[in-house]
């Protein structure tokens, strides 16, 4: 099963909709960067990303949810938080890495 | 430098730290408050985030960049008191004013009185204030 | 008319360089004047005397440089954004005590304010970037 | 007016849609670079555009849609080509140009 | 390099000229033709553009950059004959394969017989070819 | 495990460089192998000694370089791309009658087949870009 990184704001670009749509039920979406805000509850994308929890695992990289002021708190229920040693653990325990750039 | 006064936009549209566009364009307002033009900023889009509040980065541990977020708080003092903020951006991304820095400025022409320096707009507003623009630099 | 141009990505990587390039000939061409042509962000990268394209490519700082001193244009380099990018003249070079500079002589390098006036001065101010 | 230009394909950015959305009537849209590809008929984006030329003028920069191998034949009716030249005169027709980078 | 073949995918979503990664994406596959690898390359979203048929750019009139589509022309002589695009991303961009440059490849399991190496296909094939790889180079 | 990392964006414009080094740190603290880390497109320009940050900022070539001395790293910069870009080692800059040179001691250049290598040597690569 593949890990899918997306590092792109679903507000500025197409990425994260993208491998939502080519990534297969048991696979998981790391949310990284700018990737972050998808991670957050109140948002457009919020449904989709919660919709997407029932068949993949959804991790999010908490140093970059820091960064921007975003309080973990709102992060979407279900969804994993690591840092960038979590990142490592996933990057090996997945048989490959998808980056959706 | 002349007598005319102009009317510069700076359009923010990037969120902060995935880009260094929301940093190096905030380099430029500084240095463009110098020049006593009519200056506003516009955050629409992602651009909102960079006025998010609590935006927090240590040097060795977290992403390893500096939090430059406390530089919008000097904004005021550089006579830049117009930040306009597209309310739907906002509310796209679940954000109301309250989850923003509370940027204020002293108005001189009110007895120096502590105004907030953040508008929330309606798209019309906005379209029409950058529609006055004599120069937008997008970032 | 007096037109301002401001370029915000390095060349190749983004099409932006090329773009304001051909505006900026076009401009020419029709007369008009290029007031400055100011370049921030990754835009500095375009200053680099050092870049050797395959032959069968656009040599794309050569361009600038040869269009600006058929022109004589003013190409502005934001020297806060080039020094993070390691982009440097030789003055820059010694005040820091780097060994080597890149910067082609077409260009020079300055400060923001450089940017403002140009918006100031021009009529127009065109930003490419990405 | 302004002349708000555009360089990013409506399928990957959000920068047409936001455009549109806070350009007022009577002013103009300029695509160019990748921004060339919301001037074809056919796509998901094709209405929007055609929305836009309701009230605004669109222009499309001719030599970005050859690069692209996009036919000119294929543009929205309604949308006016222009070269480099055509970009320059508009350049100097509108108040002022605000880039949706 | 070694006995083992590993599966390559080359991810490409992004529009030509524009930007410079499906020019220098290109040159990675040609590069990697030499490695023995089983490779596909996948065109997805705006990757679909790349392989449009008629761009046409010329040095003093038009962007002034190589037009280096006829590149593609050349993979299945490399014996990259595996490109899978994605039905999806053509069908939003109101385009069809005969939008598309013809590339083919000779078989020479079957004779040398040519044959198409653009395989259109549906959002669930290439997740599973996706799946599939074990190594991802995205562009 | 054994990772090979891909780098395809500059430092500083984007947080490409930032990320992957963060996964690097995390990686090699964690044990693992670096098998690679091979910079593309504008990833190059990571490599240059030129660069003079701010103060108050991360210097993140020299970050690289410390990294990779502590650690003994193979940083690979793409020939191509690094011409392209003006990104030259010595030995580049003379083959190509440049008068300069701008590359870290730390990184090394060499051609695409680097990359690829590294596919198939590393158990993961992870691809950090814009």
């Amino acid at each position: 099963m593949l890990l899918h990184t997306v590092n792109k704001s679903p507000f500025e670009k197409n990425a994260l909709e993208s491998c939502l749509n080519l990534s297969k039920a048991g696979s998981g979406v790391f949310l990284l960067e700018d990737g972050v805000y998808a991670a957050m509850k109140g948002t457009v994308w919020a449904d989709k990303v919660t919709t997407a929890l029932s068949d993949k695992k959804v991790y999010v990289l908490t140093p970059d949810l820091a960064a921007r002021g975003m309080n973990t708190d709102n992060v979407i229920d279900g969804i994993e938080m690591v840092d960038y040693a979590g990142f490592v653990d996933l990057v090996a325990e997945y048989s490959a890495t998808q980056a959706w750039l | 430098m002349e007598g005319d006064v102009k009317k510069f936009m700076y359009l923010n549209r990037k969120a902060p730290y995935g880009t260094v566009y929301a940093l190096e364009s905030l380099e430029v307002v500084l240095i463009g408050a110098a020049f006593d033009q009519d200056v506003s900023l516009a955050f629409v889009d992602d651009g909102v985030y960079q006025l998010a509040n609590n935006q927090t980065t240590t040097p060795n541990d977290g992403i390893g960049m500096k939090n430059f977020s406390p530089t919008y708080k000097a904004l005021g003092d550089y006579d830049v008191t117009k930040l306009y903020v597209d309310q739907e951006s906002l509310e796209a991304r679940g954000l109301s004013v309250d989850d923003l820095m509370p940027l204020t400025y002293e108005d001189e022409d009110d007895d120096w009185a502590e105004k907030p320096s953040i508008r929330v707009v309606s798209r019309e507003e906005l379209t029409n204030i950058m529609d006055e623009q004599d120069v937008v630099l997008s970032f | 008319m007096k037109f301002a141009v401001m370029i915000n990505e390095g060349p190749y990587q983004h099409q932006s360089s090329d773009s304001a390039y051909n505006f900026v000939k076009a401009a020419l061409d029709k007369g008009h004047e290029i007031f400055r042509i100011f370049f921030y962000h990754d835009g500095v990268n375009n200053a680099t005397r050092l870049t050797i394209p395959p032959q069968d490519d656009r040599n794309i700082v050569e361009r600038w440089s040869a269009l600006a001193k058929e022109h004589e244009l003013d190409l502005v380099v934001c020297v806060a954004a080039a020094q993070r990018r390691g982009l440097l003249d030789e003055n820059e070079a010694s005040r820091n005590g780097k060994d080597a500079n890149n910067i082609d002589e077409s260009f020079r390098i300055s400060g923001l304010g450089q940017l403002i006036e140009a918006g100031i001065q021009a009529d127009r101010l065109v930003v490419f970037g990405d």
